[in-house]
């Protein structure tokens, strides 16, 4: 099989699904004719689509929901770029308050299908406001589905499964996996959301790592077992809403032990979600307490001597692990 | 002008409807059937009429949150718009929402949104999807209010209906309030020419005059439509009651209140008719026949259930 | 010593603050002239302070946050009202990239004082646009603050100290308390943040209310012990961020139960927090596993038919919390 | 006109600066020791020169996220300017930003933002404020790019900088692009039209042209200052490099590049000091003073530490 990057993989599945599907189009800034995506994801898009379908906008988020959310009532199928995650802010209302209540609030007559590509998290430096990881903002918002490709292969079998999944998805993406590379078939396939993943089978605990994390906790497991014979079992859920809940238990359950793994804040993070759920519904199969490691609460810094403490590392998955024995 | 008495008659049964709903709605308020609150448009019948009737079944609305009367006339059945106001099964929206958010999609209304301002962006998005369909027929038509031009999206969506030609037709429903807020204290530039900046065409016309509102959106409606542009119209009116149900508007003047029931648009077109010799007894069984229609609808929603909870709602 | 209304509790801290302190300003729609408030909560400000201090403006929500901003940034201590604290969506990105960030991004060369309230919750019907709960949202951002008065008294304190607090505070209210009533000295009075109150001691259970659950926790806990001989302790946390976990776990450590009741989204919620928080620290000390109680997944509905299934009330309280034991 | 010597030598020497000071931080980005982005104004140096050498320390600031010549103007501390660019302690921002976000209240910048469009909401705030404090002095400038002029803040803050009467001096440094996408591309009217609008004074000027920008900024900076209403200027421009450090802005032609290049400014400047007789050598002079500066600035930059984290920083 072919090896290509998170970026061509995203391409592609946007490619195919634009080739059977001439509703799907694309809607965002520099997507088209300027940079082709400052990520580079829709390279080549404009000269294969043109105009019509790889729609570049101005410096206008609101636009840019508002053009995703009138095309997908009309039947088309958008999937929106915000340039980096952090700019969504400006577009809220259009998630908070439109995109994610119009199955409701038109009692099912009308719903969306429009995926919004978010690029977010920490990539080398960009600052507190084009670094943050904001999953956890929006997994509390009913009428929202949220995908977190960890690698190549399901970024583009979720992104493929997102285009018409008939509700909104936030479809979060990492600045440092772009360039990562995954096995990924050439032709089209759709990853169900709702599917976690056992990245790594192991039996002493169970280590939940989303997105750009996931490759974190598969290093840490690498070094727990070779130098402190601690066996970790890793899972990536792949999409936080709907969120695999059956996967983690079974897994705690069998190694009686739970560690979430994120890039998102520490407060109201993901591990939380996911923590007091386990603790709520499995307590009896955990032998100690869960553990949340995360970004601490501070703005994601610039420099790396701050950014290495904020946000969780190799080494700090290690140390809170080996904690837990 | 001819005196066309088909199109009076219908101006004045689909006006006369709207308040008849209005009344029937505040009633229900009264009775503490509504749920939240409800923005009704007595004395502002005209500019939905008005407009509408030039406005195709396969057009699409985007109405605004004072909007029973735009939604009435887009065809939305009288009996599941009443059902919907006071929160019941049968409503358009099977009760789930109410008074500020109605939508069908059986005549291509895609609904109303209770954010002042959120439908600017959405209605251009509408406008880019019937370009993109190579639609040559079919329009959008959006209102809005004097309060939500002063959002940054409103000035945002207008260089954007013109810069992606957009066949929209933005609507301003100028009430001169926005809740009790006077607009020219929120803003110095009259509406219409906020249109001209981007060289959309934009005019204006007494809200409070069918006719006119009829004659001048026609025109502007049928640019939009053979023209595939956007084209705004801004219509100066007047809520005689308060913002919502139960305000009692004390922001404004009882003079300036009486001032403009006397240019009620209702008591203005019946004028009309009976100068041009329409018998009252025609006027009188329209009444009636709107009357029962209103009655129908209210018992319609009276004897219809709350809606009931499944999980399936959840997301 | 005086009873008065959560509303009236409000504005007689602003009132007091505006006196004491000419840096104090409000802005608003509708707060001045027109509504004095859509809750009335600055009735007969406008007239004591005049326009510059009562600062009314469009239906602009952005300029609202940011004449917060730019105002708090030259020293002045603005306090803002959102209408309902659902339309916060169209300023999100003032709330979550600027004032959340200014402390940290200028190295702490400015701060802000900056007061948001935010009247949420469900009232009478009001619907998905106008009846949110959106604590849980921003309790994941650094450099927020969050109060949550349940009660008038609480109100006054929480809002007099929120006013100068140094940071931005997003001040939740409820429109189900403004009418509410309690004793309230007259003489001004601040509430510390990040120290919970214990508003029914119990030795069964620890039920963790915010806002107006409170009330219906109270109620509940009432039900409990007269019908089934279950006596909880009901502890108000009063400010969200920070959070007075301490409180929380001592009550726990005596009660070994723990039930979290809240407005907002169930996923992602305040629950989560505090039950993942307990559960990472305190494991020991629960004899069940936590309970979350809060608002189903679902856009708040208008008719009580379908808000009195999504919202908790005393009765799924009450059963909840038997089916604890 | 009058050849004013001494003013002519300050533009250079500013403009020097600034083009200097922007090299300086290129070379640390292709060193690696840049994190994140930069965006530098080479090609751009008159329209920060031209204007703020008519604003007071006193007087605010808000920067762009290409504000470098703008933030050094405003009177940072070179060396903290430089220590911000790659994250460094000592830093006007103990490093914690760097290259996009500099404040310094020790001279009134208040900040830039790296989100486009919401500075101009901050703005109108601090105009407020100004108002509200009575202060019959001060003002804020506050820039923007072309580019930020399509967001709807935008003109909901030229509103409300008209009706609340503030007394900012909004810079629009039009250098033509926003990132790959053409301005003209994106909107059909000029920037200072759409200030005409609402009212508020506005003018335009050739932006690679200092003396110019100079005497027009210093008669609407006087027309904000005693009138205290807001004023905005466009400034042509270009930036005669990428958007970013490492863009190789593929989106523009050579031609239309190297015919900017031309334009230079500070080449502009340097042919009207030789023309007007000052000696090479006073002009090396400056080079030199600035050379050193530039030297000083860089070496205390990389002397100084990464920031360390602490506890204190969470909130
Ligand atoms: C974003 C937002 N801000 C404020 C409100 C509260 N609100 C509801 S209706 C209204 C007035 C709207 O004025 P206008 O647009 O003139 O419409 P009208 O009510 O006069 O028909 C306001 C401020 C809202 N619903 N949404
Ligand atoms: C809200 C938002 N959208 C998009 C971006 C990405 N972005 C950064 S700079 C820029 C171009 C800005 O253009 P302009 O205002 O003309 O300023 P210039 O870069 O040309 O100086 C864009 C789109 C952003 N930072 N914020
Ligand atoms: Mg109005
Ligand atoms: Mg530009």
């Amino acid at each position: 099989m072919r090896e290509i990057t998170y970026s061509e993989a995203l391409r592609e599945a946007i490619y195919q699904s634009m080739k059977s599907d001439d509703k799907v189009i694309m809607i965002g800034e520099e997507i088209g004719q300027g940079y082709a995506g400052v990520f580079g994801v829709s390279k080549g898009l404009y000269d294969e689509f043109g105009p019509k379908r790889i729609i570049d906008t101005p410096i206008a988020e609101n636009t840019i929901m508002g053009a995703a959310i009138g095309t997908s009532l009309l039947g088309f199928k958008p999937i929106v770029e915000i340039m980096f995650s952090d700019f969504i802010s400006v577009c809220f209302d259009g998630v908070l308050n439109q995109a994610a209540k119009v199955r409701f609030m038109t009692g099912g007559q009308y719903n969306l299908n429009l995926v919004v590509r978010l690029p977010g998290g920490e990539g080398s430096g960009t600052g507190p406001q084009h670094s943050q990881s904001l999953e956890s903002l929006f997994m509390t918002i009913p009428g929202l589905l949220i995908a977190n490709p960890s690698n190549a292969y399901d970024a583009k079998g979720l992104l493929a499964t997102a285009i018409d999944a008939g509700d909104p998805v936030l479809f979060f993406e990492h600045k440092k996996l772009y360039k990562t590379k995954a096995d990924v078939p050439q032709e089209p396939y759709k990853i169900e959301f709702g599917k976690a993943k056992t990245v790594r089978e192991g039996s002493d605990i169970t280590i939940v790592a989303l997105s750009y994390m996931v490759s974190v906790a598969l290093a840490a497991a690498a070094e727990l077992k070779d130098k402190y014979g601690i066996d970790a079992e890793v899972i990536d859920p792949r999409t936080l809403v709907p969120l695999d809940i059956d996967k983690i238990a079974t897994s705690v359950k069998k190694t009686s032990r739970l560690a979430v793994l994120e890039e998102t804040y520490m407060r109201g993070g993901i591990g939380s979600e996911i923590g007091s759920i386990i603790c709520q519904k499995y307590m009896d199969a955990l032998d100690c307490p869960i553990n949340k490691i995360a970004s601490k609460n501070v703005p994601i810094p610039m420099p790396p001597s701050l950014c290495n403490e904020v946000i969780p590392d190799e080494d700090r998955v290690v140390q809170e692990i080996r904690g837990m024995f | 002008m001819n005196f066309n008495q088909d199109l009076f008659l219908t101006f004045f049964e689909k006006m006369y409807l709207i308040r008849r709903f209005e009344q029937k709605v505040y009633e229900f308020a009264e009775r503490g059937l509504v749920f939240g609150s409800t923005h009704l448009e007595v004395g502002e019948e005209a500019t939905a009429v008005g407009t509408l009737l030039n406005i195709n079944k396969e057009d699409y609305l985007i109405a605004t949150h004072r909007g029973h009367g735009q939604e009435l006339l887009k065809g939305t059945d009288v009996k599941n718009m009443m059902a919907e106001m006071i929160g019941k099964d049968a409503g358009v929206c099977g009760g789930r929402v109410g008074s500020m958010h109605v939508a069908d999609a059986s005549v291509n209304n895609l609904g109303a949104q209770g954010i002042i301002g959120a439908s600017f962006p959405i209605s251009v998005g509408v406008g880019l999807a019937l370009n993109l369909l190579g639609d040559k027929e079919k329009i959008l038509i959006s209102f809005f209010g004097d309060g939500a031009s002063n959002q940054g999206n409103f000035y945002e969506s207008l260089n954007m209906a013109e810069l992606w030609k957009v066949p929209v037709f933005f609507v301003c429903v100028n009430n001169q309030y926005g809740m009790g807020t006077a607009y020219c204290s929120t803003c110095n530039i009259e509406i219409h020419k906020k249109a001209s900046l981007f060289n959309i065409k934009s005019d204006y016309e007494d809200g409070n005059d069918v006719e006119k509102v009829y004659h001048k959106s026609k025109e502007l409606i049928d640019y939009v439509r053979t023209k595939r542009l956007p084209a705004l119209l801004e219509l100066k009116t007047y809520r005689t009651i308060g913002h919502s149900a139960f305000d009692k508007h004390p922001y404004r003047t009882k003079e300036e209140i009486e001032d403009w029931k006397k240019k009620d648009p209702i008591k203005r077109i019946e004028a009309t008719l009976t100068s041009n010799g329409v018998p009252l007894d025609t006027i009188d069984d329209i009444k009636k026949k709107v009357e029962a229609q209103i009655q129908d609808a209210a018992d319609f929603a009276i004897k219809s259930e709350y809606p009931a909870y499944t999980d399936a709602l959840e997301q």
